[in-house]
């Protein structure tokens, strides 16, 4: 038995999920492959790191103080994980010194294990420090926060990722980080803080760029059908918000009562 | 040395000691800039002016220390202009571990026991655990919920929870709030009793309850420091809110300068160039 | 003697002072301030959990037991759960920590998607849904289309829909300027909420010293610079 | 051992989220008590992860203590506090006492707002430094923050009633459209990643491939 106003709900998130799985499948048999629009500030996460490389300064990670388990941000965390994949490849890669920043402890075994295979992968297993590579501040936003900008300070960090769920920090972190010279790359959907990234970052990831971001830096090319999958939900919530207006304004509710059945 | 070389030298000292003095200075000497009166905020003030003697106002004091910086003056003042009004009963009570702490702090601060007398003219039911269900317990029948106000003593004890036992009782409600628990009393206590409500609330909650304005819903809402500003010079106690806003004035000048500030400079610097 | 509430104003007010030095920049004070916060938290976070695993887990597996409740008895699950992930630490056995990870998560994206497709996706659409008489009404649907044009990923997709989701960018503009001034109020509402506790006496005194150390600070560093 | 573990991790992944999705839609006490349970389940996890945390935290301390690497001074006053925030709440054995109330007002308190308002300081500096019109786009965004400004501190309404009035129009367009079309479009995306993080696709966020 479906509860009440959830039908709407259960209709959109199947439509949507079978459109995206869809894709997925139809990028992954090679039927077609969509060519996806990367964000200039994924392009930047090797310069960055290069140019720390370059200056033989650190590179600095945040994947923000939301929790794995988090009800509104877990995507978001779980992005900014697979954000940290990325960019722990490119500064072992690079030999660049790799600091991870972690406030929430269910973060924390799963950025351990990204950034040893990182290390590993490259054959300088040596290399990870175990508490030193991957650090554990503190779970309370400021307790973190406090740290996180003491240790962009200390160590003079070069370039700066700020990814996944950040609360009233995210400025703090931000303008430290510009303030130590470092070149950042950020992103969130948590849309409050955006604009504090946006003002204080080289580079900012917005909202739902971050989590397509995921997707297209997957080795897994097929993967970009889900970002094309999106796309389409995209394309069909622009068609229902047209409709719907055009219906509201010859005097019919039809569809505002159909989304809240 | 020019403006423009000293900002280039250390602009982030020189900047952080402007934001400072910006802010110290009204809280030392106030200067008394102006702050229009909205109409939501004189929507509070009028329907009290409006409570006669007998009239009972229910105060929700969801109070904490993350909001206290632009609710507490609200309440400090809504709760002056309660105390003012005579005959008029108060009843605090809040559904937060921590509003307790902030209901007596304000009684103090406001002098009310000496002001009135307690159990007659004003009770203080403390913390009530249970959220939305709380409210709605609370609205059904006081004397069910709770035996005892904040201080343990019974309510049989009180003479005026004698003429109080539920929703229907409450001339009006103003909730102090941050979150979500701002409908609660208003899917409580307004839709099933018809109970008028108002809000003192965070700048980031006014756009929700903005809307049961617009659909006269509520009677007011109390919105932020602002709020809290303008309601402090209605009833001619300028206070924290007050000094408040004359920092918030100066700093947000403060920061529309900078920014014009710095682009001068750029397009100036072109120009040198 | 002075009384405790002074005691801690005092200890409150050094640390207020200490954190903001960061501003001038990294320094002792600082640190100190800042190992102090990481400590209390964690050792605060620390208190929680053991309460949370007491009164979420052990107890309910005891009433479990004793009154023979499978789902007070389940609660054997997460304990063990959280014990595995200790494997962690162990190149070998690194595996063992992934059903616990898989859980969190797990509920974590669900949880999600549940709401955001509830309150972001259904909640904004229908909230889009206004009578097209007014100019604002025009303009708003026009933008909420061109901004979610924005948001197109492919490439060819993208290029039928023309100029919009260039306009679209402008409007994600405007918007992130409009809030980001939007949170100032709150956050100024913050440090004059912390200037009215410090601006009483004996706390007061303090913000004076904290000047002068700053700016014999700055004065020695000039010199020892020109030196 | 370790294939058929990393399988059920995989298995364990999929029915948790469909049972708490299921439970959204579904009208059943079954699922409902199953999926509130899982959700505790999860809180109880995450409090044991908090243990890795707290080794992590010690391990790189002690090790700076007793290496005497820089900062070990301030190494001990975080494991002393640490301490002692841990003994006086065990021992007191609520997070309400007295004892234990002054020492989290005493410091965490003053710490927390005094970072929280430094916030008001780096809009500062950012409003000079970052705010500059050098491309259309950016100005675009520097004149809806100033109309906002001018909104929001009641000066802008001294200086000229319609300031207010623009700044309230932006406001109103910017929640209609701009941030309708974020919040749509972060709802669409975190169902796009949740899904491959679901069917096994995405594996990063579960600790890598491996």
């Amino acid at each position: 038995m479906l509860m009440a106003g959830k039908a709407a709900w259960a209709l959109i998130t199947f439509v949507f999920s079978a459109l995206m799985l869809l894709m997925l499948y139809l990028s992954s048999k090679k039927i077609y492959i969509p060519q996806i629009r990367e964000h200039p500030g994924v392009h930047a996460i090797s310069e960055a790191v290069g140019r720390a490389a370059e200056m033989g300064r650190p590179v600095s990670f945040s994947p923000g103080t939301s929790s794995l388990y988090d009800a509104k941000y877990a995507g978001d965390t779980a992005a900014a994980l697979t954000l940290l994949n990325a960019v722990a490849r490119e500064a072992v890669k690079s030999g660049s010194k790799l600091i991870v920043g972690i406030s929430q402890p269910t973060v924390l075994p799963v950025a351990q294990a990204i950034v040893k295979t990182a290390y590993t992968m490259e054959g300088k297993a040596e290399e990870y420090v175990e508490g030193d590579t991957v650090r554990f501040y503190s779970p309370d936003q400021w307790g973190f926060a406090s740290s996180y900008m003491g240790m962009m300070y200390r160590e003079r960090v070069a370039a700066n990722f700020l990814f996944g769920g950040h609360a009233a920090e995210a400025l703090i972190l931000a303008e430290t980080g510009a303030t130590v010279g470092a070149m950042q790359v950020s992103g969130s959907t948590n849309v409050y803080q955006l604009p504090m990234f946006l003002v204080s970052c080289d580079y900012t990831l917005i909202g739902e760029d971050q989590l397509a971001a995921a997707a297209y830096l997957s080795p897994d090319p097929a993967q970009k059908g889900t970002v094309f999958g999106q796309d389409l939900a995209k394309l069909i919530c622009v068609v229902l918000i047209v409709i719907g207006a055009i219906l509201v304004t010859a005097g019919s509710k039809i569809l505002s009562q159909l989304l809240a059945s | 040395m020019s403006l423009r070389e000293v900002l280039n030298r250390n602009y982030k000292q020189v900047i952080y000691i402007a934001l400072f003095l910006s802010l110290a200075i009204p809280l030392i000497s106030p200067i008394g800039l102006p702050v229009p009166v909205q109409k939501t905020t004189l929507g509070v003030y009028n329907k009290i002016e409006s409570l006669k003697s007998g009239d009972v106002a229910v105060i929700g004091s969801n109070i904490g220390a993350a909001i206290y910086a632009e609710v507490y003056p609200q309440y400090i003042a809504v709760l002056e202009h309660l105390l003012r009004k005579p005959g008029v009963k108060i009843v605090l009570v809040g559904h937060g571990i921590e509003a307790p702490i902030w209901a007596e702090r304000a009684l103090n601060e406001l002098n009310a026991p000496n002001r009135k007398t307690y159990g007659v003219d004003f009770v203080h039911l403390g913390y009530i655990a249970g959220e939305e269900a709380a409210i709605a317990g609370l609205c059904r029948d006081i004397h069910a919920l709770l035996k005892v106000d904040h201080g343990g003593r019974p309510l049989s004890d009180l003479p005026m929870m004698n003429n109080i036992r539920n929703a229907k009782d409450f001339t009006i409600v103003i909730d102090f709030t941050a979150s979500a628990d701002s409908q609660y009393w208003l899917n409580q206590a307004y839709a099933s009793y018809g109970t008028a409500i108002g809000f003192g609330l965070t700048a980031i909650k006014v756009p929700d309850a903005y809307a049961y304005y617009m659909a006269g819903q509520i009677f007011g809402i109390i919105e932020s420091l602002s709020g809290a500003a303008q309601y402090e010079n209605l009833i001619h106690k300028p206070g924290m809110a007050v000094t408040g806003m004359d920092a918030q004035s100066l700093a947000h000048l403060l920061y529309i300068a900078l920014i014009l500030l710095g682009n001068i400079f750029i397009v100036t610097q072109r120009r040198v160039k | 003697m002075i009384d405790v509430a002074t005691l801690s104003l005092l200890i409150s007010t050094t640390l207020i002072l200490a954190v903001y030095t960061i501003l001038y920049r990294e320094n002792p004070a600082f640190r100190v301030g800042e190992h102090l916060m990481v400590g209390a938290t964690v050792g605060n976070a620390i208190v929680l959990a053991v309460f949370q695993i007491r009164d979420l887990a052990w107890r309910k597996l005891q009433i479990g037991l004793t009154k023979g409740d499978l789902s007070g008895i389940g609660y054997i699950i997460p304990m063990i759960l959280g014990v595995l992930l200790y494997f962690q630490f162990s190149s070998k056995y690194r595996y063992m920590a992934r059903v616990s990870i898989a859980l969190l998560l797990a509920v974590g994206i669900s949880l999600s998607i549940r709401g955001l497709i509830f309150v972001n996706v259904i909640g904004q659409i229908r909230g889009a849904l206004a009578p097209l008489t007014t100019i604002q009404n025009i303009a708003y649907l026009i933008g909420v289309v061109c901004a979610l044009l924005y948001f197109v990923y492919e490439r060819r997709a993208s290029k039928l829909a023309g100029p919009l989701p260039k306009i679209g960018r402008y409007v994600i503009m405007l918007t992130m300027g409009a809030y980001f001034a939007n949170t100032i109020m709150g956050r100024l509402s913050i440090v004059i909420g912390t200037l009215t506790s410090v601006f009483v006496a004996p706390a007061l005194y303090l913000i004076p010293i904290a000047f002068l150390i700053v700016a014999a600070d700055a004065l020695i560093r000039r010199k020892s610079a020109k030196a | 051992m370790a294939g058929i573990w990393r399988s059920v991790a995989s298995a364990a992944l999929l029915i948790i989220s469909m049972v708490i999705m299921l439970d959204f839609a579904l009208k059943n006490a079954t699922l409902q008590a199953l999926a509130t349970d899982l959700n505790n389940w999860a809180v109880v996890v995450a409090a044991f992860a908090l243990g890795i945390g707290a080794y992590s935290l010690i391990l790189r301390h002690g090790r700076m203590i007793t290496r005497k690497g820089p900062l070990w001074p301030y190494s001990i006053i975080l494991l002393v506090t640490m301490l002692v925030f841990v003994v006086t709440g065990l021992v007191t054995g609520s997070i309400t006492s007295p004892q234990y109330n002054w020492i989290y007002s005493t410091i965490v308190m003053p710490v927390s707002s005094s970072l929280y308002g430094m916030n008001a300081f780096f809009i500062a500096s950012a409003s000079y430094r970052a705010f500059k019109a050098k491309s259309w786009e950016a100005l675009v965004l520097l004149v809806a923050a100033i109309f906002l400004m001018l909104k929001n501190a009641p000066i802008g309404a001294v200086i000229s009633p319609i300031l207010p009035q623009i700044g309230g129009e932006i406001w109103d367009f910017a929640t209609a459209t701009g941030m309708r079309a974020l919040l749509i479009g972060i709802g669409i995306g975190t169902l796009a990643l949740g899904l491959r993080v679901m069917i096994g696709q995405e594996k990063t966020p579960l600790g890598g491939a491996e």
